[in-house]
């Protein structure tokens, strides 16, 4: 058995403007599971490219059984057993999810498919996370988010593999699916595989690492036994400073009722009406499992999806069910999906942030530049976001600064609700708390703030009191106290007495 | 074997051995040049030679195979322009003054659609059949449509003989393009520049009269053909590729045309430039002839007259009536120049209606081609 | 939660189950059904007379393979404007190198089928290795070849044997023989697709590039499958076309490529690549095909066409397009 | 190997997109003077200037209604159907001048607002929608007019197609000029522009921003039949009569020019300028061919090649995506 399953030496990779990774070093052994730790934009995606041939290094090289590899493409490594899952669902929607599975490595016989072999080998990985009854026929964008993931691992499993790199799947995952991809690890990882995990959420590495290795812009500035980091040892080396993620007590809600939601009942949903109040200055919170309907409850509230019943009212005002509608009554929304939904990553930082409201900035039609960039300048200052300048194109931003403008973009309308949705995810530490900070800070000027979130930790520390979200219904409200965070799980599961 | 199939019979000399040689028929043919002849001032101008037989009309003898009166599958072009649509009525309006029912499919121009036409009238068992060809491809459907008995008459246009179609009533290209052609060389004393604006690239019509044209000022050896273009019988193309003639040959002595629409563009184009307009040849549209009304424009005309469907109704009828008919029936129609021009056109009619035009009248009017006098 | 989430945008279940019917291509057979009845009862002895029908049928049979190979093309995300101008370029060299002489008819046939794969193969080239858009691509081939052709030569020229023209009027019963090839044709399809990885890899491709890229798939072969089968396809409808014509001529095929397109939208295949059912596209051709029979069979007036045929595509494909999930 | 979105990778790609079809302009230029002196004659040049106001005020339309990410095959249609409504309405004869060119304006917008209406509110692909309404364009032109349509367009329009200004140059041209730089100020400059960008690239992050991007496609579907309807007019102005030969026609010049100048059929990228380049670029090109009297086929193959060349040249393939290009889906 080889030494090193799968490493690096010396690999450094540039992209115009940026050094992603900066002659990274790393070995990981068969047989062990080695968490790969970093900040967004620490290089851990590119790493994962290059270790798989989806990219190729400027310097260094790629160790495959203590050899050193060229990679040209995805399949070589495939071919010599190193199975990715990307950080980027790459499931086909349209696609059963028997052929999903097996994409890639269909079993055939005389150049026809062999329709049992596959079957089995299907069931079988399928069966290994959790998701034995779920019927090979299916499409698999019938799926919900999570189940995609587990079927994306399914496929990797159903590989032979002698190394798996899993980037970030716990990110949609929680509950039990999440334990069964827990157990399925460490499985692998007993049969001598190598298992390269990254992952942002750290109460994981105790339970699952026996190796990592930590990057910071691109370069490692750490790794040895997970046996020896605490998470605050962890968290220090990626931001490479302290940061408290202590919550002080909001200030108490004190203006009247700004968001009034009425037994409100999102299109598609079949869940029991909801019904909301939010005070001006109060943050509420959203805690669920995913596909627990939190997203989908927000955008029903920014009028992005219908309501099959039930209404919204701002101010005492009844808001009509359309973006518009709810834009101009002053509810805005901070999508969940940032590059997808948030931005238009092609238009530059300046033009995102101004097209909500393009009239500020125009007169008789005509955008004035100026004002556009006096815009920018405003929202930089507001919320430190760092871009070369309003020309920038939003793509060469980093998560937290794509962010950053993401939220900016709705400050321009001054909204007198402001609807979050997991705006911290895919977001370093140390823009997390710059974030925090700028939504308390939103909140004090008297808007009214929901989040939804699937960090805790997060929801708690944030709101002043937080919904608990079950198959698209509210299951219960938790206000602030030590142990609430038990009660939300408890909620969010359903295992509440 | 690597024979290749019926090449002896193609060269058609099989159909001239059982040919029962008409003279009448003989004469009509040559003289349909001969009135070509004299309307354009020619000294030499002899017919291609052309055996023009009698059909054996007992063959094709029958009685209403439907009811008591005939049914006559009309594989038409359909109404792609003014020339279409006055062909496929100009047929349907003396079935009706026949009493013959019509089962009409329209091609839209396209051979292909065509050949599924005639398969899906062939299908409904008509008395017989009468295809405006919209180009070779349909023979093999036509062949097909004569083997079960159904006597195919062709309407202005030509097939291979392997089509085997009983008669063709038609005004010849070769007639047309070399006469054109011939005006030209005598208005030029064999001697001079000459541009030739043909219609479709690709579609018979045009490549026939094309080549008549091609083959006739070849014996002028002097008369230089410095340019091909293609005008797709569009005034609007016409006159744009005119324009560049007139840029990039600002000496040229005449144009061959094939169509009225094409000299129409041409007028304009010279006119605009302010230059004198060359010799010029097409069919007699209305709009042409107006607009050359009281200018000094030279030009030859002639016509493919699309009401000659209804004579090709008739020799379908006489084909079943067990009546003699000719299987090539050469239609005449007039032929002027600008000498005599002025008087044919119409102002109470349509621009595109080739003029004269022997449609009957309340035809023309139904058709809103001209207004009722 | 580990069971089995609503459907995405998941809508009304009876819109759900008729985007269903649609997905699955059924969606397009509904109004040819309806077409059927109103023919029968307008004309049934006239519709249901086996000439009739072998007309259908053979009207279909070209339109069929060149819509069949579009089917593969869009299916792999792609659009192929080419496919017309690549059956006149064969139909004219079949009739024009065969010209009659027997022996030379299979070579040529096997000619024409290896010229097909040869353009599509070039369209598969620039789209897969160059790099550039299809549509682009298959654009300046329609160009391009349909040039050749007229090059070739500009007026209706060559002739097929008689063994051919035999062949494209033979029937067996009421079918007549160049649609059996489009059964065949349908059939080998379907095996392609749905029986082979090559088949899976398709739509992989067609759905999502660079996943299946990611997945280990190879996408340039997977692509220029796809473009050679669109070649191979035209190569054959040209053959039966020249069979069907007896003679070549430099426009045959002109125009095929917007209805093939039109016959494979209508049956519910979406152009974005990935998604598609072969029964659909099928349906597609046999709409299209109706309508030209129907005009003339209850003898609406010509200048109606267009209008009558417009009207039906935007019906069509208005009500069945599935729209993508957002 | 790169995705080519990072700063100077854009601005290289945006250049590529301008220098390609000038490099090829510049080509077929120096060809045509080696081959046809005669084309810098004043004559063939003001031809020239004809053709590109003729294309490209189509081409215009095109452009809009590309940078959704749509296509328009329907803008020959309208230019066909717009020829026929003036004569049929005016019959000839200046006095009603008015109101044919408002119904054609009208019968433009209907046509804009059916693609529009399809493509929007049905989710066709534009390619399919905009073929089926250029279909019924012309079938309802042909069952209104009986299959031959024919008549007189207004002598009052005739400035229009065969004008010229300064003695010189062409009105056509001189109306594209001014409709370009139109089109230039609100693509680069207004709001509704900005809107036009923002759908084109992303139509979901435009709408959750407040952008109806349904009333933005609608509406480029609507300008480029209106412009077409304009094409219309300059090109029945120019001949003076309805040219039955043009309404069967499928015109793709519009497209074939945007695309030549570098815009893009994915939506969002391409400019006025290349617009106009790509139209410069094959006015050019047809006339010289022209010129050159070359065959049709020729002129066939030319036209294709010189497609595949442009987009070639333009060095912006359609790259298999990496990885990163895309976030995962997660509602
Ligand atoms: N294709 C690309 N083009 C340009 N820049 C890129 C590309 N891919 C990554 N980058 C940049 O390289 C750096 C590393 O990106 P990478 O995705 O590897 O970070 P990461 O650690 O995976 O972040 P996250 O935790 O959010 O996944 C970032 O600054 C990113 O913007
Ligand atoms: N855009 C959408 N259209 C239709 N259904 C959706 C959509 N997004 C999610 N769903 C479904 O609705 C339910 C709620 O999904 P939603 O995304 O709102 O959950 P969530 O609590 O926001 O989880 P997360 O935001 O972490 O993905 C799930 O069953 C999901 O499959
Ligand atoms: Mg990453
Ligand atoms: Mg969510």
């Amino acid at each position: 058995m080889p030494e090193t399953a799968l490493g690096a030496r010396g690999v450094t990779k540039s992209f115009p403007g940026v050094r992603a990774l900066d002659d990274v070093t790393l070995a990981c052994a068969p047989g062990r599971v080695h968490a790969l730790l970093g900040e967004n934009g620490a290089g851990k995606s590119t790493l994962v490219r290059i270790l798989t041939g989806d990219e190729s290094p400027d310097a260094g090289t790629v160790v495959v059984a203590d050899r050193e590899t060229r990679l040209g493409a995805p399949r070589e490594a495939l071919g010599l057993g190193i199975v990715p899952v990307y950080q980027e669902l790459t499931v086909l929607p349209e696609m059963s999810v028997l052929d999903n599975v097996l994409l890639g490595q269909e079993r055939s016989r005389r150049g026809l498919l062999d329709r049992g072999a596959q079957r089995e080998l299907a069931r079988a990985a399928l069966a290994r996370v959790s998701l034995e009854d779920l019927p090979l026929g299916t499409r698999t964008g019938e799926l919900s988010l999570a189940n995609q993931q587990l079927v994306e691992i399914a496929r990797a499993i159903a590989r032979r593999s002698s190394v798996l790199i899993l980037d970030e799947p716990s990110a949609v995952l929680s509950g039990d699916k999440l334990q069964a991809l827990h157990d399925v690890v460490r499985a692998i990882a007993a049969e001598g595989t190598a298992v390269v995990y990254i992952t942002h959420l750290l109460e994981e590495v105790p339970a699952l690492a026996d190796d990592l290795t930590v990057l910071r812009d691109g370069k490692v500035v750490s790794s040895g036994p997970a046996t020896d980091y605490t998470t605050d040892r962890i968290v220090r080396e990626m931001v490479g400073r302290q940061v408290d993620q202590v919550f002080p007590d909001p200030a108490p809600p004190a203006g009247e009722v700004v968001l009034r939601v009425s037994d409100l009942v999102p299109v598609g949903s079949s869940a029991p009406p909801a019904h909301l109040e939010v005070r001006a200055g109060e943050i509420v919170g959203l805690a669920g499992l995913v596909g627990a309907g939190r997203s989908r409850f927000l955008r029903t509230l920014a009028g992005a999806r219908g309501r099959s019943q039930g209404g919204v009212d701002v101010g005492g005002r009844r808001v009509r069910g359309s973006l518009t509608g709810a834009i101009a009554a002053g509810v805005a929304l901070v999508p969940e999906e940032r590059k997808r939904d948030g931005l238009v990553l092609d238009l530059t930082a300046a033009q995102n942030i101004t097209l909500t409201d393009l009239r500020q900035v125009s007169s008789a039609g005509l955008v004035r530049t100026a004002r556009e960039n006096a815009a920018f300048d405003e929202e930089r200052e507001r919320l430190g976001i760092k871009a070369s300048g309003p020309g920038q194109p939003t793509r060469q931003l980093s998560g937290g600064n794509q962010q950053k403008i993401a939220i900016a973009k709705w400050l321009r309308v001054s909204p007198r609700v402001l609807l979050l949705d997991e705006p911290t995810r895919g977001v370093d530490i140390g823009a997390k708390s710059e974030i925090y900070r700028i939504v308390r800070e939103l909140a004090a000027s008297g808007m009214a703030i929901v989040i939804a979130s699937s960090e805790l930790a997060e929801v708690i520390g944030l709101a002043h009191r937080v919904l608990v979200f079950r198959d698209g219904a509210v299951v219960g409200e938790v206000h602030r106290d030590p142990d609430s965070a038990e009660r939300i799980m408890h909620l969010a599961l359903g295992t509440a007495s | 074997s690597t024979e290749q199939e019926g090449s002896s019979s193609s060269s058609g000399s099989s159909a001239a051995e059982d040919c029962i040689n008409a003279d009448e028929a003989q004469a009509e043919y040559t003289a349909s040049w001969t009135s070509v002849k004299e309307a354009f001032g020619l000294t030499d101008f002899e017919p291609v030679d052309e055996t023009v037989c009698q059909v054996d009309g007992e063959q094709w003898k029958a009685e209403p195979k439907q009811g008591d009166s005939y049914r006559i599958a009309f594989a038409a072009q359909g109404p792609t322009n003014s020339w279409g649509v006055l062909s496929d009525e100009a047929l349907k309006y003396h079935a009706k003054e026949l009493g013959v029912d019509v089962l009409y499919a329209a091609a839209n121009g396209d051979a292909t659609t065509q050949v599924d036409n005639i398969q899906q009238l062939t299908s409904q068992d008509p008395d017989a059949m009468v295809v405006v060809p919209m180009g070779d491809g349909i023979s093999g459907q036509v062949k097909a449509a004569v083997d079960q008995d159904i006597p195919v008459v062709l309407c202005s246009g030509l097939l291979p003989d392997s089509s085997g179609a009983v008669s063709t009533v038609t005004r010849q290209y070769d007639l047309l393009g070399s006469a054109y052609a011939e005006w030209i060389a005598e208005k030029l004393g064999g001697k001079g520049k000459v541009a030739i604006l043909s219609g479709l690239a690709g579609v018979p019509t045009a490549e026939y009269q094309k080549a008549a044209a091609e083959k006739t000022f070849a014996k002028y050896p002097d008369i230089k053909i410095v340019t091909t273009q293609y005008t797709q019988w569009s005034p609007t193309v016409a006159k744009t590729v005119a324009q560049n003639l007139i840029a990039s040959y600002p000496d040229l002595d005449a144009i061959w045309s094939d169509s009225g629409y094409g000299a129409l563009g041409v007028v304009q184009a010279y006119q605009e430039a302010g230059k004198a307009v060359p010799p010029i040849t097409g069919d007699s549209i209305n709009e042409f002839i107006q607009a050359t009304e009281g200018t000094d424009v030279q030009y030859a005309l002639s016509t493919f007259p699309p009401e000659m469907s209804s004579t090709c109704l008739d020799t379908a009828l006489d084909l079943l009536k067990g009546e003699p008919v000719l299987d090539k029936v050469y239609v005449d129609s007039p032929s002027f120049t600008d000498a005599d021009g002025a008087q044919y056109a119409r102002d109470d009619c349509d621009g595109g209606l080739l003029v004269p035009s022997s449609a009957p009248e309340d035809l023309l009017v139904d058709l809103k081609m001209c207004k009722a006098s | 939660m580990t069971s089995v989430a609503a459907p995405r945008g998941s809508r009304a279940p009876r819109l759900a189950a008729f985007s269903g019917l649609v997905r699955r291509g059924g969606a397009v057979w509904v109004i040819v059904l309806a077409l059927v009845l109103a023919l029968t009862f307008a004309r049934g002895t006239g519709f249901w007379n086996s000439g009739n029908i072998a007309a259908v049928l053979a009207g279909a049979a070209v339109l069929g393979l060149v819509a069949l190979g579009q089917h593969v093309v869009v299916l792999g995300g792609g659009i192929d404007l080419s496919v017309g101008s690549m059956v006149t370029l064969t139909s004219l060299l079949t009739a024009v190198l065969v010209d009659g002489y027997p022996i030379r008819t299979v070579p040529v046939i096997v000619a024409m089928v290896v010229l097909g794969a040869a353009m599509g193969l070039l369209n598969g080239s620039l789209v897969s290795v160059a790099r550039l858009p299809p549509f682009i691509v298959t654009l300046g081939m329609l160009y391009l070849v349909s040039g050749v052709a007229l090059t070739v030569s500009a007026t209706p020229a060559g002739r097929v044997t008689a063994a051919l023209t035999d062949f494209s009027r033979a029937t067996l019963g009421p079918v007549p023989a160049p649609f059996l090839v489009l059964v065949a044709a349908v059939a080998a399809v379907w095996l392609l697709l749905a029986r082979t990885p090559w088949g899976r890899h398709l739509y992989a491709v067609g759905g999502d590039q660079h996943a299946a890229r990611a997945a280990g798939v190879r996408v340039r072969p997977v692509l220029l499958g796809a473009y050679v089968t669109s070649g191979v396809l035209a190569g054959l409808a040209g053959v039966l076309l020249a069979a069907r014509s007896a003679i070549g001529s430099p426009t045959a095929g002109s125009g095929l490529e917007l209805s093939a397109i039109t016959a494979v939208v209508i049956g519910g295949t979406s152009l974005l690549g990935g998604r598609g059912s072969l029964l659909g596209t099928v349906g597609g051709v046999a709409l299209l095909a109706l309508i030209t029979n129907a005009i003339t069979l209850l003898q609406l007036p010509s200048t109606w066409t267009d209008l009558v045929r417009g009207l039906i595509i935007i019906a069509a494909v208005a009500v069945f397009v599935v729209r993508r999930p957002r | 190997m790169t995705t080519a979105t990072t700063g100077s990778a854009s601005v290289l790609t945006r250049l590529s997109t301008v220098l390609a079809p000038l490099a090829g302009l510049v080509l077929v230029l120096v060809l045509a003077a080696v081959t046809t002196p005669q084309m810098y004659t004043p004559d063939v040049v003001r031809i020239v200037l004809f053709q590109v106001g003729i294309i490209g005020i189509a081409a215009l339309g095109q452009t809009l209604v590309l940078l959704t990410g749509g296509i328009d095959l329907s803008i020959s249609g309208a230019m066909a159907m717009t020829s026929v409504v003036l004569a049929v309405t005016t019959g000839g004869s200046d006095g009603r001048l008015v109101a044919g060119v408002l119904l054609s304006l009208a019968a433009g917008l209907a046509v804009g607002l059916l693609n529009g209406g399809l493509v929007v509110l049905r989710g066709v692909p534009p390619f399919v929608a905009t073929f089926a309404s250029l279909v019924l364009v012309q079938g309802v032109v042909i069952a209104w007019t009986g299959g031959a349509p024919s008549g007189r367009i207004p002598a009052g329009l005739s400035w229009l197609g065969q004008g010229r200004v300064l003695g010189q140059v062409p009105v056509p041209v001189v109306v594209f000029a001014l409709l370009a730089l139109a089109a230039l100020v609100v693509l680069e400059r207004t709001t509704a522009g900005r809107r036009v960008y923002a759908t084109g690239f992303n139509p979901d992050a435009a709408r959750l921003s407040g952008v109806r991007p349904g009333l933005v496609v609608v509406g480029c579907y609507v300008a480029s039949s209106l412009l077409g309807v304009v094409a219309g007019m300059v090109n029945a102005s120019y001949i003076g009569y309805v040219d039955a030969a043009l309404v069967r026609s499928l015109n793709l010049d519009s497209i074939a020019a945007a695309v030549i100048g570098g815009v893009a059929l994915t939506g969002g990228r391409g400019r006025v300028g290349n617009t106009l380049l790509g139209t410069v670029m094959l006015a050019v090109l047809l006339t010289w061919l022209i010129q050159l009297g070359a065959g049709a086929g020729a002129r066939l193959v030319v036209s294709g090649a010189v497609i595949v060349l442009a987009v070639f040249m333009q060095g912006r393939p359609v790259r298999i995506p990496r990885i990163t290009a895309r976030e995962k889906d997660t509602t």
